[in-house]
Parts: structure tokens; C-alpha cells; sequence
């Protein structure tokens, strides 16, 4: 792996992972800068879109970030604590995106 | 402010001499009250251990009957009220009277809507979301942000499992907080449509039960975190650092920062209509 | 090899349409046994979804009674029970027959021992160690071995509960090859002398069920790992890995290899005498 | 905190915090060095009782190493994969000592 990527683990839970092959943990790599700027959260959900998710992309983006009822950490953290989209990813760091469940 | 009677020393002894927790925190049980919106696989195993702890009036809110199909995880009820078709509320309450005949029970057959949330849940201490559905997971948020209480939320599906306490202290968000806005009626899934392992709302419920005695015994950290469980992952459970509650959340902003109102919110409609057919959707 | 009757796919429907789980791991779970020592804290919850997600077989041995000073955590008791002094494993029984009675129970109201546990946990295909002592831990494991099973172990003291499967697959490690020397009497306290809370009990118990019902579904991934449970810190749960068998362990380490034998062990003596006066020992 | 120092994490759970001042975690700072070699796990487990254990020390150490029912873990993991007392310490680490449950 080039040292101009950035290795990223991503995880799919709560059903989002029937989206992405029925597969939960990817590890992908990104390069460091998208669009002449450091890549950030909102490229890789981007990137997910067009690279690994196999159906329905309605269920996971709307416009340029997760739909409604999607909660991202970074690194175990609420992205919301992290700056959401504009948060700048770095080497290693570990994505989490977790649909909400309501069952009981 | 009522005092342990020789009857609940012998019945909380083990309790009673749990170094940080003792006699202090049994009284605050005694004397508070929780309501559990939902009887069934969450609800069961939450009331269950709420009052086998001694919490001294418990709320019973559930409008469905029992089936067959439920047995498989909840666990207070039979299949002598299932044949019977009982309301889940009086079945578990039934079961509940068996374990402590000393607690006061309000059982209350009857699906919580807008027009009659408040009036079922006011004078709680605590609010136990063990429902199955969006729109109710909303209505409820907000019903606790209008009373004040902390509600603690628990949800099942699959292998899977999410527990928060929402609204809890001065800052703790509340749900909407978190998800602003609902998702689709397609992207959500239900129990009777993709399946739940039993020892999954167990759980789940179990542990509301764990934070609703930490909180009422005043033993809670009061950090706002996610729980979630993944029965075949490792590890299988996880904790997650959440946001503090949003100045600008419609429910429990801050006056003149609310970005718009919940008080005209249809949660049916706004939440995508009735629960979809799951078979339908494809997913 | 039984087949699921209609009944069965009436009750068992949650679990038949989960991806993942389905009919083969409903008929595995039809036709397995499974014997759970200790119908108490651990027990109760365990049994309650063992029977309800449909195991065929269920063992339960206790030789204790029901007292009142148990309803607090062991919630497949009552009142009623507690007042008549029924032993515990008929009291379990009778509460498991209402939830289930498509199951066959085994009821033992007896105390394992050297002399009798061969006996009584021969011809299941899983032990689940719900007791409350060290020697009837080292007992279990013991056998566990001898009859090439796997033994799913869950303990739970204060706000803290852990929980292990031993002697899993075939480099598994036994609770010998963990702790080959027992602790002295004085370092051991039990829930009647520290205490215990219900839902600590409630939430390692539900836990040794789902780990039992993912071995028998074939779900299990088979790797060593405790579970580490602590109700008031944050985060409340931590998995460890654990190390593999032991060569050289005395009860399931290779021939020639072995350090000592388990044939002379006696159990209590060994472990420190009866279980100690906690009060007088200071801790 | 000189360079020369090891920074730790320790954690008492099980009950054993009860030995320690009834407190779970405790940060101490260790020497590189014991003795005329690096600093290892046995050298904690004498450390922690000579200067955090508050009492009875039988129910800590026996010999040279824990009380049997005690299980170390370094860094979550058991140490009995990592060398047991002869794992050399480095800074950051985190110690764990469980007190082994049999209540139920
Ligand atoms: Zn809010
Ligand atoms: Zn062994």
C-alpha cells in the first residue's frame, strides 16, 4: 500500500451490512487528498457508494451524506463530536455506520 | 417517603448488603416509578428484573394480545394466555404479581398515540422505550423531553441489539437530537418481518432494566453513550461516546434556536407510513 | 432425528425467518440437551431462554429450596413457591412447563458431587455452569472433560459478572488450564455474603444462554474468550483472549505431558474447606 | 514524567479493588529498569505490593507472582500468551487483575 493512501476500517451494522454483500468489515484504501483537498468523511461515503455498495443506494446516502437513520462514528466516537462530514480522515482510523434498529 | 418493611429486608437482603448500594438506593426504588411502553420481548425481561429489584409502582403499557409466536422471547408470558389471547399487559402483569405480590402494578391495555401519550406516562420517574417502531420511539422521545424524564431505549433485531438512555440530566440528548429527521418506512425494519434470536431482546431488556435501577438508585455516570451488541461479532459488545443534546433539537433545544416545532409532527406519516412489507421492499 | 412440527413453526417463527439461523439451527436446537447446575441467579435466566428458544432437552439440577431472599434475582421462582419451600429445580420446572411445554425437562433436586455428577450430566451435549461455588466449579469442569463437552461458565458477584466457555473445540482451554491451583477459602466470597444485584445475575445468565444456543447451532466461532461484565463502569463490557489448552494440565492436557491428576481431588477441602465465613475473614 | 519512566494503566476488578483502596484504576509510574533488567510483570505485581496494596497482602501475591484465582491481562489480552512474569513492560501499557467470581 502506497504511503499516499490511507488504510481505513469500515464497518456496516445493524442491517446496513445486507447493503454492502452481507459482508460487515471492509478495509479500504483511499488516497489522502479528493477534489485537491484532504479526504474526508464525506468523500469516503461517497466512495462507498460508488465502490462498494451493491443495492438500494436510497437506503444508505441521501444528497451528500448517510440518510436518516444512519449514525456514523469515528474511532468509536459519534461523528457529531468529530465535525460530521468535514471531519479529515486519517491513516487507520476505524468508520462505523449503524442503522438504527426499532425492533423490540 | 415509605420505609423497607421487615418483608423487603428478607426479600432484598442480597441487595441490602451490596457494598454501594444498601439500603440508600433499596429506598429509592421503594418510592419510585417506572413505566414500560411495550410488553414484549424487551418489556418482559426489563419488568421482570425491575420488580424483582423493588421498584415500587411499575407502568404497563402494551395494547397487543398474546400469540404463540411471542413465546420464543417473552418470557413473562405463557401459553396458557397466549390460547387465551390475553392482553400482553395483563399476561405480564399476571407474572409480575407471582414474583412481588409488594409492588404496585398499573396495567393499561392500550397503543400509546399523541392524543393519550401524556396522560399514560405523567407521573413516572422513567420512561422504558421496549417498543417495536419508529413512530412510537419519536412520540415517546418527545413525551419525555415535555415531562422531563430520562427514558431509557432499547431495540432489537436479527443478532443485533442498541441500547441509550436518551434525556437524561441537564445535557443528554434526546432522540431526535440523534436522528433529526426519521428514516423512510423502507428502511425500516421490523421483528415480524426479518426475525430475532430470543437471547437478543433478553439482553437488551435485561440491561434497560440495569440502567433504569442505576439511574433511580442514583448510581449513573450520566455520560450519554450507545450500547451495541452484535451476538456473533467480537467483541460483542460495544460503547459508544454520543453527542451532548443539540441547542437546535425541535424537541429539547434551546428557546429561540429550535429549528422547527414537534408539535404539529404526524409520527405515523412523518415516519413513512404504516411498517412496511418487508418482503416487498427487497431488502 | 425429530423434525419440527407444525406447532413448532408457529412458535418458533421469529427465529425461522432469520437470516442466519433458519430451520437447520432451529432442528439442531430441537434435538440437543442441554443440563444447567444451579437453578439460581445464573440458572433462571439461562433455563427461561433455553426452553423458549427451543431446546429439546433441558436438565436441571439444584438441591437447594426456594426462599424468599431469592425472588430478588432468581426470576423463574414466586412466592408461592418461596412459601412452600419447593427445591428449586422443580420450582424452575414448573415455571419452564408454562413457557414451553413442547421441551422435555429432567429435574434433579440433588447436590453434584464426585459421586453422582458423572451420572447426572452424562448424555448432554452441553453443561451450563449456573452454580455459586469454586469446588462445584472445578467438579464441573472436571467432567466437562471427561465427557468431551463443552461447558458454557458464568459467574457474577457485586455489580460484576464474567462469563466463559471451556473446553470448546478441540484446543479449548478447561478451568484448570486457567486456574490449575484453587484459591484459598479466605479470597472467595459469595452473593449471600457480598450481595449481588438481579440484573447482574439476569444479564451473565441470559448470555451463558445465547453462547450455549450459538455452540449448538453451529453459530459459535470457537475462539477462547472471556467476557468481562462490570454494571458501573464504562465501558460496562470487555472480551479478553484467552490462552489455548494446556499440555500440561492435569484434567485435559496430552498423555505423558500432564502435571499431577484430578482422580484424588477432594473438591472442598481442596478449594480452601466450606465456604468461608466472610464477615470473619475481614474482606 | 521522565523518559526514563514507565508510564502504566492498572486495574483491579473482581474484588480485588477492595485490597486496593476500594478504587478500580489506578495510573503508576514505573522505572525502565529493575534490578539490572527491564522492568516486567512480576516486577509490577512486587511494586503494586509494596506501594498500592492497603491490606492483606495474601489475598494478592503468593510467592513471587498473584494469588491463585487471580488472571492478568496485558493489554486485554491473557498474559499467559504474552510470557506471565517475564513480559517486559512498555509505556502505555495496560494491566488488568481479575479476581476470578463463583457467586451466581
Ligand atoms: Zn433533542
Ligand atoms: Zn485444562
Amino acid at each position: 500500500m502506497s504511503s499516499d493512501a490511507l488504510a481505513l476500517k469500515v464497518e456496516f451494522t445493524g442491517g446496513l451490512e445486507l447493503l454492502f454483500d452481507n459482508k460487515k468489515k471492509y478495509t479500504v484504501s483511499l488516497p489522502r487528498t479528493t477534489d485537491d483537498a484532504p479526504t474526508n468523511l464525506t468523500h469516503l461515503i461517497l466512495w462507498l457508494k460508488d465502490n462498494l455498495l451493491k443495492e438500494r443506494p436510497e437506503l444508505f446516502v441521501e444528497e451528500r451524506t448517510v440518510r436518516p437513520g444512519i449514525l456514523v462514528l469515528v474511532n468509536e466516537t459519534d461523528w457529531e463530536l468529530e465535525g460530521e462530514g468535514d471531519y479529515q480522515l486519517k491513516d487507520g482510523d476505524e468508520i462505523i455506520f449503524i442503522s438504527t434498529l426499532h425492533g423490540g | 417517603m415509605s420505609d423497607l418493611t421487615l418483608g423487603d429486608y428478607q426479600r432484598y437482603g442480597r441487595q441490602l448488603i451490596l457494598d454501594g448500594f444498601g439500603l440508600p438506593a433499596q429506598q429509592k426504588l421503594k418510592n419510585a416509578s417506572v413505566v414500560v411502553v411495550g410488553a414484549g420481548g424487551l418489556g418482559c425481561p426489563a419488568l421482570q428484573y425491575l420488580a424483582a429489584a423493588g421498584v415500587g409502582r411499575l407502568g404497563i403499557v402494551d395494547h397487543d394480545v398474546v400469540e404463540v409466536s411471542n413465546l420464543q422471547r417473552q418470557v413473562l408470558h405463557n401459553e396458557n394466555t397466549a390460547n387465551m389471547g390475553m392482553p400482553k399487559a395483563e399476561s405480564a402483569a399476571l407474572a409480575l404479581r407471582k414474583i412481588n405480590s409488594t409492588i404496585q402494578l398499573d396495567v393499561h391495555t392500550a397503543q400509546l398515540e399523541p392524543s393519550n401519550a401524556r396522560l399514560l406516562l405523567e407521573g413516572y420517574d422513567l420512561i422504558l422505550d421496549c417498543t417495536d417502531n419508529a413512530p412510537t420511539r419519536y412520540l415517546l422521545s418527545d413525551v419525555a423531553v415535555a415531562l422531563g424524564v430520562p427514558l431509557v431505549s432499547g431495540a432489537a433485531l436479527g443478532f443485533d441489539g442498541q441500547l441509550c438512555v436518551y434525556n437524561l440530566g441537564v445535557d443528554g440528548p434526546c432522540y431526535r437530537c440523534l436522528f433529526p429527521v426519521p428514516p423512510t418506512g423502507g428502511a425500516v425494519r421490523s421483528c415480524s418481518e426479518a426475525g430475532v434470536l430470543g437471547v437478543v431482546t433478553g439482553t437488551i431488556g435485561t440491561l434497560q432494566a440495569l440502567e433504569a435501577i442505576k439511574i433511580l438508585a442514583g448510581l449513573h455516570e450520566g455520560r450519554p453513550t450507545l450500547l451495541l451488541f452484535s451476538a456473533l461479532s467480537m467483541p460483542p459488545f460495544r460503547s459508544i461516546k454520543l453527542r451532548a443534546r443539540s441547542k437546535t433539537c425541535a424537541a429539547c433545544g434551546q428557546d429561540g434556536e429550535r429549528k422547527g416545532t414537534i408539535e404539529e409532527t404526524d409520527y405515523v406519516q412523518w415516519c413513512g407510513g404504516a411498517t412496511p412489507d418487508f418482503e416487498a421492499t427487497g431488502l
